[in-house]
């Protein structure tokens, strides 16, 4: 019971969602849509389990007085600090300190962690882009090539040199592109099946 | 030598680091303003705009959050501008709850400009709906239905832009600033399709080669792909912001990557490191 | 006149901002309390944003204000996620997980097939000689260059013989598409360094206007 | 198996009923009806595939034996575990960004469990970091099963299934500081990526980590390539439960995605050639509205 139990419920979800695309009638596209938006309920209710593995772990490693624990001091002050300001202080609107903070501490946390790639990709190309063989040098002229097109430098050095880019754009690249597209479909879509049919159960754990 | 150039195959990452930064602030500090040309994406995006007769009301939909600012935020500055200063009425709205406060900056940014401009008269904001492709669907029904009010709470029907507005055939033209989904493509999908707007899109420079094909099938009557396309637009419209600043910087990042990458295979082949495959 | 909240708040900004680059020259106290920081503030910021997008409006209000008893149905699945804290019955929680997972597999069949599959399939089937020689020999490389990838992911036999020369083609193409992608892709990267460094030298230290 | 027989038959029914039906309609109002006539190709090709997929399992199960070519990269797997052992180190799983709504995070699961094997019958500790409430329970589960079928339940630590957080960025802070404070010696990465693919790559190659990396997602695959020591391409992501656990029936459904391949390049070739001597009808075959 504990496993067959959950493989019907998968099974009967996942071929009702697959023939969503064949139905269009409108009182089982209203279903479909009712159905959906409990997986999404359920999702929220994950965050339970979410904010409670933070804590575990992070107690564990204050209580073993683990390197660095007082970081994780921070890390939990910050969590509390941010649901509370949402839940129980004013809400999430605009003007709250919820905004305040997620304008003035998130947002540059996070651009500035974005805007780290600009260095991670220069050291990556650096590093990789040595011509050893044919397949690197493919790697490595394209990019090179696109690179420079696609900015006013480019321009100065050849007129056509935009117009080359896009070429390498739309046809070899979008070929490359496209087998890995069809192939990586073919494998979603037996992936997806082998789920549905139990074939792969694996992922729902053992008795 | 030899060992200069031992040194340089191997070099620290750090170095790298220093060049890149610098190769950004310096063109930032300093700038040369290397002129570039407009490609046809971005004049017609231009020519689509300037062929509208003044008076009309164009709707602006900022679907974007502080994370594409850089790329997107110039070009929600330089489209309000161009539109108010050829006297069309803007109608802005938004589709993702963060675009509402980036909307308002950039207007407040371009009225600096144009101080003669007013709410309620030459542009409105009628604030984030949530609901993705519905909202857009719903639009093309009723515009006052799926906005009832404007993002300060004040009734459409006390707002004087918004006189005669019912659906897009009221809207000379859309533009749609987009940072990912619910964006370009759904307005595509959803609107362009069945309603036969004109949508003018500014995008990111990572997604803007998928929208190539809605241009050439005339689904979008322009297109403006990150802070490059940005920068034509703001050299369109004679009015040079961050993108335009930002050109010199990313042009001199551009060529230093190459040095590197250039300075990394001499290295390679005059020092002939052990051979190591390019695994797939 | 700026509020002074507004200089506070650039000021923090500059600070974290600082504090994560100084992660380029090596892990150190500040990015650590950086890291730490941010993680804590999303992880509560995504969290609460779930519980007023999500769980209020999708649930607990239609449930307890307009009585839509259907609601019970994840309602109660939700709290069997929590049986999961239980050692003896956490075996129920795979209930949801089993629906959640059966539903979007459900799903994907379709997005792969109706998103990709097809519209891939069917942009590709072009002719191979047209009046113009640049679109025939386009059309050509595009052939060519999709069936040889694609002939790259065979799994079941040797990549040998012509099979393994048609691979070989293949890993050509897949090769020039990773560095398009790449290249193109260091334009928006140095665009986001580019807002940053602005926001540095603009807005806190006003050496730029 | 009577279910599968029973899918069987069905398909073949509704098969039949539609080559029955006519291929085209004009546009008009289907929310009334009960079948879309717009995506029989869909319909056809989805009953196709699966026909295939099953008829090779039963011959799998039968007894016949399957080759399977050599993906390098997922037999580094095995050899980097092995040498995090060595170094008595941890292994660092990190299963992409996305939701379980996302094929690709079930398949980094699948491939999960069979990691949690391997690690558990080498006695080294495994850190997965999850960007998405909803994969937490999964990996738990799948982490735990591993375990116990590697006959080590009593091995197994919750506290190293870890919640990060939400936000993308934030997890890949949160991700670097685990390789650079705990320095695993085997960082894999299987599933759904996007930008922060080359912040982790990057900076588990500032630690020396042996690195394999598979996405579906063909705009982070570039970074995966430059910076990883192996990488998974596209297909070969979905392929990896197969190949690891080599499994009958999970090689015999890979021999039959592979006939379907075979058909697909087929259809390519044809549909260029008609195309050329002007015929279209078959390309329309495969639009969608």
């Amino acid at each position: 019971m504990r496993r067959e139990i959950p493989i019907a419920i998968c099974f009967l979800a996942g071929i009702f969602y697959t023939l969503e695309l064949f139905i269009p009638h409108r009182q089982v596209l209203s279903i479909f849509e009712t159905v959906r938006q409990w997986a999404q309920i359920l999702i929220a209710f994950a965050y339970v389990l979410a904010i409670a593995n933070i804590l575990r772990v992070n107690f564990h490693a204050i209580q073993k007085n683990q390197r660095d624990w007082p970081y994780k001091v921070v890390l939990i002050v910050s969590l509390f600090f941010m649901i509370t300001l949402g839940i129980f202080f004013g809400g999430i609107g605009e003007g709250t300190i919820f905004d305040w903070v997620y304008y003035h501490a998130q947002y540059p946390l996070q651009s500035t962690m974005f805007a780290l790639l600009a260095f991670f990709i220069a050291s990556a190309a650096f590093r990789a882009f040595r011509i050893r063989t044919l397949e690197a040098a493919l790697l490595a002229v394209t990019a090179v090539l696109v690179m420079i097109g696609r900015v006013p430098v480019g321009e100065e050095l050849w007129n056509n040199f935009p117009d080359f880019t896009e070429w390498i754009m739309n046809v070899p690249q979008l070929a490359g592109k496209r087998a890995i597209m069809i192939g990586a479909a073919l494998g979603a879509i037996s992936t997806a099946l082998k789920v549905l049919t139990g074939l792969e159960r694996t992922y729902l754990g053992g008795e | 030598m030899k060992r200069i150039l031992e040194k340089l195959e191997t070099l620290d990452r750090r170095i790298i680091f220093i060049f890149i930064f610098l190769s950004i602030a310096i063109p930032l500090l300093l700038p040369v303003n290397m002129d570039f040309s407009v490609t046809p994406p971005v004049r017609s995006f231009y020519d689509a705009i300037e062929s509208i007769p003044p008076g009309s009301k164009v709707l602006v939909s900022c679907d974007y959050d502080p994370g594409s600012m850089p790329e997107l935020f110039p070009m929600n500055v330089a489209a309000f501008y161009h539109l108010l200063s050829r006297d069309l009425k803007v109608i802005t709205i938004q589709l993702w709850p963060t675009g509402t406060l980036l909307a308002e900056r950039a207007m407040s940014e371009v009225l600096k400009d144009l101080p003669v401009k007013e709410y309620g008269v030459d542009w409105v904001n009628l604030g984030f709906k949530e609901g993705r492709e519905v909202v857009m669907v719903s639009l093309g029904t009723s515009i006052p239905k799926t906005f009832p009010n404007d993002m300060h709470g004040t009734k459409i029907e006390d707002i004087p832009i918004m006189e005669g507005v019912n659906t897009f055939d009221d809207i000379a033209m859309l533009v749609n600033i987009s940072g990912g989904l619910p964006g370009t493509r759904e307005w595509v999908q959803q609107v362009v399709l069945r309603y036969h707007v004109k949508l003018g899109s500014g995008c990111t420079a990572v997604v803007a080669p998928e929208f190539y094909p809605y241009l050439q099938s005339g689904q979008l009557v322009g297109l403006l792909g990150g802070m490059k396309g940005a920068a034509e637009y703001e050299k369109l419209i004679k009015r040079p912001g961050t993108a335009r600043r930002g050109m010199d910087a990313q042009s001199v990042s551009h060529i230093v990557v190459f040095l590197f990458i250039l300075i990394g295979n001499i290295a390679y082949f005059s020092v002939k490191g052990v051979k190591k495959r390019l695994k797939v | 006149m700026i509020p002074l909240s507004e200089t506070i708040g650039i000021w923090l900004g500059a600070a974290l901002t600082l504090c994560v680059l100084s992660f380029l020259y090596k892990d150190n106290p500040f990015f650590k309390f950086a890291e730490h920081l941010f993680v804590g503030i999303s992880a509560g910021y995504w969290a609460t944003l779930e519980y007023y997008n999500m769980f209020l409006p999708n649930l607990w209000e239609p449930l307890t204000q307009q009585g839509r008893l259907l609601l019970l149905v994840p309602f109660a699945l939700g709290i069997l996620l929590f049986s999961r804290f239980t050692k003896k019955f956490s075996w129920l929680s795979r209930w949801p997980m089993a629906l959640v997972i059966g539903i979007y597999a459900g799903i994907a069949i379709l997005g792969y097939m109706q998103g990709d599959l097809f519209p891939q399939i069917h942009a590709n089937l072009r002719p191979l000689v047209t009046d113009n020689w640049l679109t025939s020999f386009n059309n050509i490389l595009l052939t060519l260059g999709v069936i040889t990838g694609l002939l790259y992911f065979f799994f079941s036999k040797e990549h040998k013989g012509a099979l393994g020369g048609a691979a070989k083609v293949g890993i050509w193409f897949l090769m020039i598409s990773f560095g398009a992608s790449f290249g193109y892709t260091v334009m928006s990267r140095m665009s986001l360094l580019i807002g940053r460094v602005l926001f540095l030298l603009k807005d806190w230290l006003h050496l730029v206007n | 198996m009577k279910v599968i027989s029973f899918i069987r038959v069905l398909f073949f029914f509704l098969y039949f009923l539609l080559i029955a039906s006519p291929l085209s309609f004009a546009q008009e109002d289907l929310s009334q009806s009960w079948f879309n006539p717009h995506r029989v190709n869909m319909l056809i090709f989805l009953i196709f595939f699966f026909a295939i997929i099953i008829y090779f399992i039963d011959r799998a199960k039968k007894g016949k034996s399957l080759f399977i070519r050599r993906i390098a990269g997922l037999d580094a797997i095995e050899e980097a575990v092995g040498r995090a052992t060595e170094m008595g180190k941890p292994v660092l799983f990190i299963p992409g960004i996305e939701d379980i709504d996302q094929i690709q995070t079930v398949a980094a699961m699948i491939i999960l469990g069979n990691v949690a094997k391997m690690v558990a019958a080498y006695d080294t500790p495994l850190f997965v970091p999850i960007c998405r409430p909803m994969v937490v329970p999964v990996a738990e589960e799948r982490v735990k099963e591993g375990y116990a079928s590697a006959g080590r339940p009593d091995a197994y630590n919750r506290d190293n299934v870890r919640y990060i957080s939400d936000e993308q960025f934030a997890y890949a802070a949160g991700v670097q500081g685990i390789m650079l404070r705990d320095r695993p010696a085997a960082n894999l990465m299987f599933g759904s990526f996007f930008a922060e693919s080359l912040m982790l790559a990057e900076t588990g190659f500032l630690t020396g980590a042996i690195q394999v990396a598979g996405t579906a997602n063909i705009h982070q695959l570039p970074f995966f390539v430059v910076a990883c020591d192996y990488t998974i391409i596209g297909e070969e992501l979905f392929a990896s439960s197969a190949y690891l656990s080599k499994e009958p029936k999970l090689l015999g459904s890979l021999k039959g995605s592979d006939l379907t391949k075979a058909i697909i390049i087929g259809i390519l070739a044809l549909g260029a050639i008609l195309e050329t001597l002007g015929i279209t009808q078959f390309t329309r075959w495969f639009f969608i509205e």
